[in-house]
């Protein structure tokens, strides 16, 4: 296999454009500065693993050593994952965990289970602990996407005057999330009393849902919790549109994989056969706006400082 | 003498209210009527007022589309071209800084130039616009991706009033949308330029063979829908308070539903844009309804797809048995 | 004055024109002829810039005439009306003739309908279509729709109009009327380029002709000069006699198919008739008197809602054409070749084979035998002289009349027991008219086939058949026997006819 | 004299591989010479094994485009087909626990129930195919995720091995691929169905006027495209490993590229299974050449909307000048 000079040892790869993608990326170039080693940043066209199979299969006959991969589909990924440790690569895969076993080697993820289940709680709280919940989930051709919801309605079992009203589906753009929360919003009039999205588009759309329904007086308060950030959802938790968001620490997905992939490449042993790196996730309110930056990134510190320990050797 | 005058009214009501366009209000009075028995919040102002700024979007984004069927072609670039403004007007309210009313004007032009390049290509290397607007979906939503990297524009406040306002309870998009109409609907009757369109969709070889220019008219086609593109992200962007690049994603195969259920034919040569003013009602009652009846989310497309289907059929039984 | 001078033009595998020179004067009615092929319709589309020239050159008023684009000969003042008949179909009649001055109805691009359909009305007086203005041009039938392009070109006011067939689908009334328009446009100066392959109208309606052979000019002669058999020579090389076809032999004593009381709702009422072996039964009637669709209904394509049908004395259940075909062995060769008879973006070889593929399967693979498809292509190529480069050529390069072979020429390979001929001779010049005149005889003398020969053409229905069925209205008027008798003359016959049609 | 002997050859011989095809074999191997040049790993074994691979599976699922293409219709449901397709397979493997050579044929099987559904939707009630496939297409897709709740199913490792493994460096995907064209081009070229279709959709009137049953011709290419879907679905689940329901998400519109790169019409009639054959390797190898070329990600829809229409553009002017 020809490996020229300039072939970068590792490789990130991100499914699309996209601002998730984007702040994993930043943490991408950010190791490549502390560690010190060329990454090679590849983002694909669409958010499917086969455009992700076909754009990383055409990388990995580039004698690159490593990859760090979101997977597309958490089965369908392993596939692609064995071709590349069958091929001598190393493989870490960031934002969500690929079927167990998988031939990767660590996975650096939000635990979503535990993110949602912690944003569920929340809203709860913020309701009183009681009330009526619309349920948006994204997609819903992603295993991650059951994995909220059983999250989801299991804190609702746990709280008696709690009930899921309406689980609404289906939306991986924000026209047609807009679409649907405002149609079921309209259903259910003052029938809902909370609404937890569990997608980054939903909650985009349900940031701006709501804002125009707080934005009439008489309409009653609606409380909210959705995932991830952009500039619009930030904004309208500070004007107090919605109440609070979850961020899963993109920039530690892109920090941590590629540093223990820069190590790796340099010599180091993993540990175990495969381990799950939580990256952990923080919920935002309009209280620490100005300050969870910090605490993601503590987190991420916190996991960096381990790595020797815990993870490689 | 009078009697041609009679014939020229003929002939505008025709064009106005086909036969069809009745048929698909009755659908559409039919589906009202159901959800509004079934729902107590149906009727309520939030719901009216959201629903109808739904079908002001439908009705637009498949006019776009509509546009181009009619002189025989299609525009597979109507959502890139939608994606694509919207990061023009992102960037210029955004990060130019500029006035809505000068960012917005520069917007439209951006979609006019889009789809004056898909015009000038189908008709300059003669190729078929499928495969034309098919590329150029590649390259527009490139275009946005490598300019925006997928982020999201903030926009000022201000501009979304036109999007998320009204007076007396009817969304100032709506107004838009039936001013669209109206001049959509006069200009395929009585004008030059609308009828040779329809003259080109109909038959090209004769319409050439009359001394029309085929390829004016499709490129007069591609600039309207790529500028109904751009008034539909301007729209969408005011709505949403936002810009964001992913715009256009799911346009396409919506522009499709509605102009089809709407009774656009996809040989070119018919257009009623009542006609698809109702397809837009009908597909957003199905969607609207659909959720009102607390549809298993997970199986929602294929009642989406069944009540298309349905909606189609029946209309064409109907066009069968009138023909009787 | 309109001057042509060396004009050449190639196709692939053709050379349709070969130096050309000719000149057409003003007020004068001038037609152009030629075998199927000669060049004819390339000339007009070159003089209308629709084709570009090879080489030549063309004067129009002394003045060097570049065309780039049909629309560019109508604002010098040249129009053609097209031999293929070409429609907008979602249009009204009125738009369809006033389109090329649309804006002359409106102010700033908007149409006045009012004004439109008083202009439109007065040229559609002027060609007798006599229909509201505001009727869609796709319910049209064939002959209304070539009116229909008659008054388009009217409408345009052109200093030069050139006809290229324009009777094509017209009856006798209809061109009768036609050609009154015509000589009132020669006194008013207008040049008239007039392409019929009808010698009656050449003689009767122009004033010089020109003839074409083979894309060579042959020569420019004033009518009263000329005698159909030196305007046939001058055409094909040699000379040309009409043989005599004489009787027809009938075998009365085999029905070969039996139609019986045959009605089809607002189409046709209560046909009957027998139709024996060996025999040419003609169908004539006016455009619109439902020939063509009784046709259909007897070949499934249209639904029988009584009556009964009987093949070989059995009673036939028809549902589709396929039926038709395989089962009963009944053939149909559509009168509107373009749209129902060809394949125009397809080969000759397919064109011809189509109808027998089932039979030229191999008998142990099940494919078809490209050696015997190939055999079967050639035979029909041959037998009926069709000019064409190979079995591979797109049959939208051939000209029009051998198109009409190919439409023909399918079913003759199909070797049907009954045939339904509908208008085989539209847009054919003589020598293949002739040529495919034979074949039906021979197709009912030699091969006993049965024949139902449809067309509009009295010469041609009195030449070959041996009875005759008037159609009127859906109905059957009335029949005429004994056509084929020699010793009734044409006069006789078309008396005959005539008593039915009103 | 001898140049007209040749031509008068070409108009009277078959021809498997036509003057088009020729065209996009050259293309093809300037594409590939070029990525050759540039590259220092494209001619290891494992790209060309990766890239074959790529190359069968595009083909394949471009066939099942292309066969309704060629009666004059097309099929947007086939990757909704496909995914329903893996479902099924996912679901027989894994929860039923059914052998291969069981589940593969009753995969198979459901794609031909589905592309007769298509087929029998577009005879009977007389709707353009757009329009029933479209339709189709929701239901196929909420079957889909109603049935699989979004969660792909794990398949045995030893049903792998068809789409992971190969032979001498072919894998055997590309060797099903290439059995598939050989039957393809062998029908459209000398049996009667296949000639019937191509008649269908070259002029429906003439062949229903020519004794053929236009419907039985659609219904059999919907069959024979979601045959040719189901088979993509088998191979593409076999080379994952695992049954994933969003297997046909991105099918659509690369069908339609790689249809019509390979010169299959749009308006029926015409096709050439060698020539989807090199639609698909142009295809790959303009996604494989600018990721070698380290293109600008963001940008990288831009690079390939411009080399399809290129591609495209290119065919046609050739065509025009061998016109001449
Ligand atoms: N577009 C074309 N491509 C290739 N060959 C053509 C084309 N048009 C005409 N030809 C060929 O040019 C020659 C002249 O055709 P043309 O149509 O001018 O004949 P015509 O005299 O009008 O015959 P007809 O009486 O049958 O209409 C024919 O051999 C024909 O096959
Ligand atoms: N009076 C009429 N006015 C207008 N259209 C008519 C009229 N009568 C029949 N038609 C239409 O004209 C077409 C030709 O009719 P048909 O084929 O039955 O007649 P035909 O006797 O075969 O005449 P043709 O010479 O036109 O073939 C049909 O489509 C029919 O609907
Ligand atoms: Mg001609
Ligand atoms: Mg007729």
């Amino acid at each position: 296999r020809g490996e020229s000079a300039d072939t970068e040892p590792i490789v990130w790869y991100g499914m699309m454009p996209h601002p998730y993608i984007t702040e994993v990326s930043e943490g991408a170039a950010a190791a490549a500065r502390d560690a010190g080693v060329a990454i090679l940043k590849v983002v694909g066209q669409e958010w499917t693993q086969d455009n992700e199979n076909a754009n990383v299969k055409a990388l990995s006959t580039k004698g690159h050593k490593a990859f760090s991969i979101f997977p597309g589909d958490p089965a369908g990924a392993n596939g692609l994952f064995g071709q590349l440790v069958r091929n001598g690569q190393y493989v870490v895969a960031y934002g969500a965990e690929p079927n167990v076993p998988t031939p990767a080697t660590f996975t650096v993820a939000t635990d979503i289970h535990q993110a949602a289940t912690d944003a569920c709680e929340a809203l709860v709280r913020m309701m009183g602990g009681k009330g009526r919940i619309l349920n948006v989930l994204e997609t819903v051709t992603d295993v991650n996407t059951k994995v909220r919801n059983d999250a989801i309605v299991a804190v609702a079992e746990r709280h008696p005057d709690v009930q899921i009203v309406q689980t609404i589906s289906d939306m991986s753009q924000v026209s047609v999330a807009k679409e649907r929360i405002q149609s079921a919003l309209a259903a259910l009039g003052d029938g809902v009393d909370g609404i937890i999205t569990t997608g980054y588009n939903p909650t985009l759309a349900a940031a701006a849902v709501l804002t125009e329904w707080h934005a009439d007086p008489e309409h009653k308060r609606i409380r909210f919790i959705g995932i991830d950030t952009g500039p619009t959802v930030i904004e309208a938790i500070r004007n107090g549109s919605i109440d609070a968001t979850v961020s899963q620490n993109p920039f530690g997905h892109g920090y941590i994989s590629c540093t223990i992939l820069a190590r790796m490449v340099a010599g180091a042993e993993p540990r175990e056969p495969y381990q799950f790196i939580n990256a952990g996730h923080v919920i935002i309110t309009k209280d620490n706006l100005d300050t969870y930056a910090d605490e993601i990134r503590a987190i991420t510190g916190r996991i960096i400082a381990e790595i020797d320990m815990k993870y490689l050797k | 003498m009078s009697k041609d005058g009679k014939e020229a009214r003929a002939l505008e009501k025709r064009t106005v209210i086909t036969g069809r366009t009745i048929g698909l209000m009755t659908a559409a009075l039919i589906l009202f009527g159901a959800i509004a028995l079934v729902s107590s919040t149906f009727l309520s102002s939030y719901t009216m007022f959201v629903l109808s700024r739904q079908i002001a979007f439908f009705t637009l984004i498949a006019m776009a589309q509509a546009v181009c069927l009619v002189v025989g072609g299609m525009n597979l670039s109507v959502g890139a071209i939608g994606s694509m403004c919207t990061v023009v007007l992102g960037l210029s309210l955004s990060n130019a800084g500029l006035d809505g009313w000068i960012a917005v004007p520069l917007t439209l032009l951006c979609g006019a130039i889009a789809g004056l390049a898909n015009g000038m290509l189908i008709v300059k290397l003669r190729i078929d616009s499928f495969i034309v607007t098919l590329s150029m979906m590649f390259i527009f939503m490139g275009l946005r991706s490598g300019i925006s990297g997928g982020q999201p524009y903030p926009v000022p406040t201000s501009f979304g009033i036109v999007g998320q306002r009204g007076f007396m309870g009817i969304p100032y998009v709506f107004m838009v949308m039936l001013a669209v109409l109206a001049v959509m609907s006069y200009m395929y009757r009585n004008t030059v330029f609308g009828r040779r369109m329809l003259a080109t969709g109909g038959n090209a070889d004769a319409a050439r063979l009359s001394g029309i220019n085929n390829n004016n008219m499709i490129i007069g086609a591609n600039v309207l829908s790529g500028l109904l593109a751009a008034l539909a992200a301007v729209l969408w962007t005011s709505e949403l308070g936002s810009a964001a690049p992913e715009t256009g994603d799911s346009w396409l195969i919506v522009t499709f539903a509605v102009a089809i259920i709407g009774g656009t034919g996809l040989k070119g040569g018919v257009i009623s844009p009542y006609g698809i003013f109702m397809g837009g009602i009908i597909y957003t009652l199905i969607r609207h309804g659909l959720i009102e009846m607390k549809a298993n989310p997970y199986y929602m497309n294929v009642y989406i797809g069944v009540l298309i289907l349905l909606t189609i059929a029946i209309d064409r039984l109907r066009e069968r048995y009138d023909e009787r | 004055m309109l001057e042509l001078h060396n004009i050449s033009k190639s196709f692939p595998g053709a050379k349709a024109l070969d130096g050309v020179s000719v000149r057409f004067e003003p007020g004068e009615i001038h037609a152009l002829v030629g075998e199927n092929g000669a060049g004819k319709s390339t000339l007009l589309k070159i003089i209308t810039g629709l084709y570009q020239p090879d080489s030549g050159e063309i004067f129009f008023n002394g003045k060097p005439l570049q065309f780039r684009s049909y629309r560019d000969s109508l604002q010098a003042g040249i129009d053609i009306v097209h031999q293929e008949i070409q429609v907008i179909p979602e249009s009204t009649v009125a738009e369809s003739i006033m389109i090329n001055n649309l804006t002359a109805f409106g102010h700033g691009g908007i149409i006045v309908w009012k004004r439109l359909y008083a202009a439109a009305r007065a040229y559609m007086n002027m060609v007798d279509l006599i229909i509201p203005p505001d009727t869609l041009v796709k319910s049209l039938s064939p002959a209304q729709k070539r009116l229909t392009q008659i008054a388009r070109a009217l409408a345009g006011q052109a200093k030069v109009i050139l006809l290229d067939e324009p009777t094509g689908a017209l009856t006798e009334h209809e061109s009768g009327n036609l050609f009154r328009v015509l000589r009132g446009l020669r006194e008013q100066g207008v040049t008239l380029v007039f392409v019929s392959h009808k010698f009656e109208e050449v003689f009767s309606l122009c004033d010089r002709a020109t003839v074409l052979r083979d894309g060579r000019y042959i020569g420019t002669h004033p009518i009263a000069e000329l005698t159909p058999g030196s305007l046939i020579a001058m055409m094909i090389g040699r000379v040309f006699t009409d043989p005599h076809l004489g009787k027809v032999n009938v075998n009365q004593e085999r029905i070969v198919m039996s139609v019986d009381n045959v009605t089809s709702h607002g189409r046709i009422h209560e046909a009957s008739f027998d139709l024996h072996e060996g025999e040419i039964l003609g169908f004539y009637g006016l455009v619109g008197a439902g020939r063509s669709e009784l046709a259909r209904v007897l070949i499934g394509d249209l639904p029988m809602d009584a009556g009964r049908l009987l093949v070989n004395g059995k009673a036939a259940t028809i549902r589709n054409i396929g039926d038709s075909l395989y089962r009963y062995r009944i053939g149909y060769v559509t009168e509107n070749r373009k749209e129902e008879g060809l394949f125009l973006r397809d080969t000759v070889r397919t064109n011809i084979s189509v109808a027998v593929w089932p039979s030229l399967r191999h008998w142990l693979t099940r494919y078809i035998n490209h050696k015997a498809e190939d055999q079967v292509c050639h035979d029909t190529v041959r037998s009926l002289s069709i000019k064409t480069p190979g079995l591979n050529q797109t049959v939208d390069n051939l000209s029009g009349g051998n198109q009409q072979k190919i439409s023909v020429g399918k079913w003759l390979a199909a070797d049907c027991d009954i045939l339904i001929i509908d208008e085989p001779t539209i847009g054919v010049d003589v020598g293949a008219k002739d040529q495919i005149h034979h074949l039906i005889r021979d197709l009912a003398q030699i091969k006993r086939k049965a024949v139902i020969l449809i067309s509009s053409d009295m010469p041609e229905i009195i030449k070959l058949a041996n009875r005759i069925l008037v159609f009127r209205g859906g109905r059957i008027a009335g029949e005429v026997q004994d056509v084929d008798n020699p010793k009734k003359g044409y006069p006789d016959i078309s008396a005959d006819i005539g008593k039915f049609l009103r």
